[in-house]
């Protein structure tokens, strides 16, 4: 309910800047809005949404399976974190951009390289986060069960984990909104395969700009969807920390 | 013509990259009049924006031909990154159709005026700061004394209406749509004068490809050439296509202004370009372009 | 079973170090309950976490049945002081007492069963599917306890494992302790800071001194068994003894720090 | 000195063992890093270098201290007002989603093309995970903290600042390496110099091996920016690495 | 000073709702120093966090000088039972103590001298530049009640204030309060398990029942002042009265959960 009165308030507050002539040049929200309605009913925007989202997913999931451990190895494990950390602080600030002809070059496939590009940039998040929260482990709560005779990977399982698990949510979160960004922008720049990205290409060489900022609101109202999606499962999993 | 089968083909399933605007036009009409599968091939499509971001999946092989710019073309082959090589020529510059615009109420009239500006063009080193840099020449102006910013031409106009910029290199039908929207004025016409006639766009592909796939190419030459004859003969072919691959509605599609399509490109314009980007420093070595025309596909 | 000799050890180093142990020497025989008292900051939890191997002390050796502790060794429990801390926040309190078992050669509902029996041993019957943080302090005082209990160690380590409760539930848990230490064989080592509690429940009472912590008393309790809350508090004995450990204690200078 | 450049070790043996995997696929666009190393140095020979790189950083280092600045201060906010983040949270969530290069002509709409428009490029880039992290962070701080300031009135914001801070810090240590990222990608559109332009103007002419420079020229600030963050972590979180070292 | 009429606090809803408190009612005058005992998990610490404005009950109210408390009041301090998370880890043990100051008109090196004095006082003069990790339990639980007592709060809130630390150093707390009390006018509520405790400090003791908590018993405890922890504990009224919590506290039934 407040929810939707924010995001009310919020497109008024837009609309009433656009139609006032505050926003020259671009087309009143509600326009945007309705051609944004419009496009639920186009079928090669829908496929092109879903050419995005199964790379977004498939992106995603490869990087969780990926990033996570190599974040508690990371994180368990000093002296191999002192010796990856200069190489992984050398990637981490390569734009994926820069690396999108590499992507394109080692793999034919134009939705492989999009889903490389969506794991290489997607798992800088999930790593330091888990990393991070390993280090926020109550020293106790380990103690507690090395004391009950536990070996280093049980209590890496079974306090480490859980305890990091919403640093790790967090990470999640910030991933799944990386990932349609990583998407849309290869699409953009690179074409091939689909997706929102070559629309905002086809728009934008069309002079449609309300299109464009149409799927633009596509590619938020996502990210807002599956951000929504995902705090109902991590507050169902991590139901003892939404509880206190 | 007519095919000699797919059999003796080295592929029959071409990957091309198009570029959503008029000049893929011959491509589509091809595929429209059933001239690809006369010749036995299938020809699939992917929207690109430009040569330069896919040219690793030209060097890998997965996309085959693309829409180039002559521009495109040159830089590339200069760069030594890949031999590439004209294909088939599409389309020729013709007066009015790419120009210099200022907003309406701006005091810039002329060349001259725009000393210490900023121009929008939508990629820097290119066709557009060449031609504008040609014609600033002439106004007695130095390529320096303009400061050119590279801005996607669909954003150029809210740039240019929101003065974030003083002037805007534009193209159709980001053009038709500054001049009907905003009461744009031109201030240069940069497809006349000194860069009139100058050739726009074509398809490429590689050199390797080329030799790889003689047959292929001879086969996907003839089609594309009688499109190319078709498009040259009849405007309204063109504006039949255009909105079935790009979101240009069909009245604005036969609204546009275009160049001239023809079979073949004048290689005088072709060396008077490569002349032009490379006196301008945006080539490291004088091209021959001579070099970049296969003498004969097939 | 436990053997600690001239045990040592500082925390951090230069002059900020701590001394917290210094040349500490102990034993403890096999099924012994001792109890061990000390002011506060002397460096009792730390000989503890010595025992159980969480840290490496800085000078000296544990053996526990003759074999040098380097990691933490099998088939012993620990009540930690900071119990709410130790207790697993994600976890239902039945499940926090069940865990351990997983070491344990017991499925399931075996495990279920366990950790249900230890809870209500403990008056905790129907706190299983809440989480810790829906409990009082004494109650997740107790929990911590089912869980140690749950688990029959060969050793079990306590360290002031009934500051949380009324007296009644304490007498109680003395009792429930002893009762289990009977049927199970267990060893147990409990840091308390109640006088009568140590001798009520202890086969023997070590005194700590102040930091560095070495033993300045060592008595041993010749109680009669089964104790008895109100008979072997009434014991002339007792009282003595209890007399006597705390003149030990008050005999210790304060602790500066 | 000396011990703190041997945990770099890696770094040459990946270089040597890219070298070798390069030089014997022989991929057009994987030049080994000796080609790549020889045309920084002719680049930085023929160009003048410090034109690109100086307004780059600057840009670089304003950017990222508005968005860390407004990144924790509303991440705060919303992590400790339900009200405010049940009204502003659609919003949030929508917005970081959006690719800042599709956003563009919004911004033009409010920036002037040049340095304007890039440091709003840098602030929407590196907001988000700031934000997100201390929203996180703030919403769960362990009650008792929350308990013991509320008794004693002590400002609650900075209890919250200070028991989120593990995790606030993660936020901002991938803030640093995205500004980095945001910096370049700020500078793809309506720019006319800078890290990110000349990485452009290099795929524009295929000039692969300046494409590479650009890359670790990137990876060389990002070391070096890391570096300077854990230094600055490490005397922040100072408490927090002596209570979790076990 | 404080008024408690018809308290009840009800803890989730449906099913799962957990009674703490029904129909509790309360007072205490100023200056005076109650000591309340109840069974664990009783409701003891519920109460407290009513008084304190951290929780609002979900029935009756809770008054002080008259005024009803919806937000914490001001000039309150509180000794939490979980008292090692109650101290801020990222500050140091001195920074801890003085942090409330700041809301006294004091300048910062009267705070410093303020929380030096009342580190002092509870025996850990030298432990003010380390950190709370760097402490013992009780050194923990130690700064939580300098940081209360440096604070001089009109009214005063001690869950089990002296559970963590040795006989000796219990008494002296003990003492402590009790001194301050009488120096500086304050108000006190102090919860306990050890009986003796609750009579040797307490003005009044009252008793609470299992939960859901209500007061089962309330005794004027007419000892002399100043007491003296041989003499007082000596004498035939304490022991009676002890005899007498004791009665009442054992006649509870045991809390299930
Ligand atoms: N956050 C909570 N959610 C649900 N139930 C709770 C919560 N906090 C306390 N309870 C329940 O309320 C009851 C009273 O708790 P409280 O902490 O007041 O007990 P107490 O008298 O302080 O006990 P103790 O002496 O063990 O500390 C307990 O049965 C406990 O399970
Ligand atoms: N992690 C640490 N770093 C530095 N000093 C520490 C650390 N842990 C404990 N100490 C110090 O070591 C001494 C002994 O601590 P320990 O916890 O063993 O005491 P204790 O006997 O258990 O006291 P208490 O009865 O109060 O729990 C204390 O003075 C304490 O300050
Ligand atoms: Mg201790
Ligand atoms: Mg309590």
């Amino acid at each position: 309910m407040i929810r939707t009165l924010g995001v009310l308030g919020f497109l008024l507050v837009l609309e009433a800047a656009g139609r006032l002539g505050l926003i020259e040049a671009l087309p009143p929200v509600s326009v945007v809005l309705v051609t944004a309605a419009g496009l639920a009913a186009d079928g090669s925007f829908l496929s092109d949404v879903g050419a995005t989202l199964s790379a977004c997913a498939a992106g995603l999931l490869i990087a969780v399976v990926t990033a996570v451990p190599a974040g508690l190895l990371l994180g368990t494990v000093p002296a191999v974190e002192r010796s990856v950390r200069p190489l992984v602080e050398f990637l981490r600030p390569i734009p994926s951009l820069s690396l999108i002809p590499l992507a394109m070059f080692l793999y034919t496939d134009s939705h492989d390289a999009k889903i490389a590009l969506i794991v290489y940039t997607c798992s800088w998040p999930l790593l330091i986060n888990t990393m991070y929260g390993l280090a926020d482990v109550d020293p106790i709560a380990k103690d507690t069960l090395r004391g009950f005779g536990f070996g280093p990977m049980a209590v890496l399982w079974r306090v480490s984990l859980p305890s990091t698990a919403p640093f790790i949510a967090t990470g999640v979160r910030i991933a799944i909104s990386v990932t349609l960004i990583v998407a849309v922008s290869v699409e953009l720049l690179a074409g091939g395969g689909g997706g929102i990205g070559a629309y905002l290409v086809q728009a934008g060489s069309a002079n449609r700009v309300d299109r464009m900022l149409a799927a633009t609101v596509w590619a938020g109202a996502l990210g807002l969807a599956a951000n929504a999606l995902f705090t109902a499962a991590e507050r169902r999993l991590l139901r003892w920390r939404w509880a206190t | 013509g007519g095919g000699d089968g797919g059999a003796a083909q080295e592929k029959t399933t071409l990957t091309v990259g198009v570029v959503p605007v008029p000049s893929s036009a011959p491509l589509f009409i091809a595929e429209k009049n059933g001239l690809f599968k006369a010749e036995g091939l299938t020809v699939k499509t992917e929207i690109i924006q430009a040569p330069q971001a896919v040219m690793p999946k030209i060097l890998n092989g997965s996309m085959d031909a693309f829409l180039t710019s002559y521009v495109s073309l040159l830089a590339i082959n200069d760069s030594g990154a890949a031999k590439l090589r004209l294909f088939q020529h599409v389309q020729t510059a013709a007066p009015g159709i790419a120009s210099v615009v200022v907003p309406k109420d701006s005091p810039i009239r002329t060349a001259a005026d725009l000393k210490g500006k900023t121009v929008g063009v939508n990629v820097l080193r290119a066709l557009g700061q060449t031609v504008t840099n040609a014609h600033l020449q002439q106004a007695g102006l130095k390529p320096d004394d303009v400061k050119f910013t590279a801005v996607p031409f669909a954003d150029q106009l809210t740039a240019l209406s929101t003065k974030k910029i003083d002037a805007a290199w534009l193209v159709e039908p980001f053009l038709t749509a500054a001049r009907k929207d905003l009461g744009a004025v031109e201030v240069i016409d940069t497809t006349s004068g000194p860069t009139a006639g100058l050739p726009l766009d074509a398809w490429g592909v590689s050199e390797e490809w080329l030799t790889k796939n003689p047959k292929t190419a001879a086969a996907f030459h003839r089609a594309l050439a009688k499109a190319q004859q078709i498009a040259s003969a009849d405007r309204n072919a063109i504006n039949a296509v255009i909105p079935t691959y790009t979101q240009i509605p069909a009245a604005a599609a036969s609204a546009m202004k275009l160049g001239e399509f023809s079979a073949e490109v004048d290689k005088a314009s072709f060396q008077k370009l490569a002349d032009l980007l490379h006196g301008y420093g945006y080539l490291k070595s004088k091209p021959d372009v001579t070099t970049m025309i296969p003498s004969k596909i097939g | 079973m436990l053997e600690i000799s001239n045990l040592s050890h500082v925390y951090g180093s230069g002059p900020g170090a701590h001394h917290a142990i210094e040349g500490l020497n102990l034993s403890v025989a096999e099924g012994e309950l001792l109890c061990i008292v000390g002011p506060s900051g002397a460096g009792k939890s730390t000989l503890l976490r010595s025992i159980a191997g969480l840290i490496q002390p800085t000078g000296g050796e544990v053996r526990i049945e003759g074999k040098l502790v380097k990691q933490t060794p099998d088939n012993l429990a620990v009540v930690f002081q900071d119990y709410s801390r130790s207790l697993f926040p994600w976890m239902s309190v039945a499940d926090n007492v069940a865990l351990p078992l997983r070491r344990k050669k017991m499925d399931k509902q075996q495990r279920r069963a366990a950790a249900q029996e230890a809870l209500e041993s403990v008056g905790l019957a129907e706190a299983g599917k809440k989480y810790p943080f829906q409990l009082s302090g004494g109650m997740q005082q107790r929990v911590a306890i089912a869980r140690a209990l749950a688990y029959r160690p060969a050793l079990m380590l306590m360290d002031e494992p009934f500051g949380s409760v009324d007296a009644q539930t304490r007498e109680d848990l003395e009792d429930l302790v002893l009762q289990v230490r009977g049927h199970h064989k267990m060893t147990i080592v409990l840091i308390t800071h109640d006088i009568d509690e140590s001798v009520y429940v202890g086969d023997r009472v070590v005194v700590l001194s102040k930091a560095p912590a070495h033993v300045v008393g060592d008595l041993k309790v010749e109680l009669a068994s089964p104790r008895d809350q109100i008979t072997t508090r009434e014991h002339s004995d007792f009282v003595h003894l209890r007399a006597e450990v705390g003149r030990l204690v008050r005999g210790l200078e304060r602790t500066p720090a | 000195m000396i011990r703190r450049l041997a945990w770099y070790w890696l770094i040459p043996v990946a270089a040597l063992a890219w070298e070798v995997a390069t030089r014997s696929a022989g991929a057009v666009y994987f030049p080994p890093p000796s080609t790549i190393l020889a045309r920084m140095r002719e680049m930085a020979a023929t160009e003048d270098v410090a034109a690109d790189l100086v307004p780059s950083l600057a840009r670089l280092a304003v950017g990222w201290a508005l968005a860390a600045a407004a990144g924790v201060a509303l991440g705060v906010l919303l992590g400790r007002s339900p009200l405010l983040a049940k009204l502003v949270e659609p919003i949030v969530h929508f917005g970081r989603s959006v690719p800042p290069a599709a956003l563009l002509p919004v911004f033009l709409v409010f920036f002037k093309v040049g340095t304007p428009i890039q440091l709003a490029a840098i602030v929407y880039g590196v907001l988000w995970p700031v934000l997100v992290n201390s929203m996180d962070g703030a919403r769960h701080v362990d009650t008792q903290y929350l308990d013991t300031a509320q008794v004693f009135h002590l400002p609650r914001w900075r209890v919250v600042l200070a028991a989120a801070a593990p995790k606030i810090f993660a936020g901002l240590r991938l803030s640093v390496a995205l500004a980095l990222i945001m910096m370049v990608i700020s500078e793809l559109y309506a720019s006319s110099e800078g890290i990110g332009h000349r990485m452009r103007e290099a795929e524009g002419s295929v000039d692969i091996p300046a494409m590479w420079a650009g890359i670790v020229l990137l990876g060389v600030l990002g070391v070096m920016l890391n570096g300077l963050f854990l230094a600055v972590e490490r005397r922040a979180l100072r408490w927090h690495r002596g209570r979790t070292a076990a």
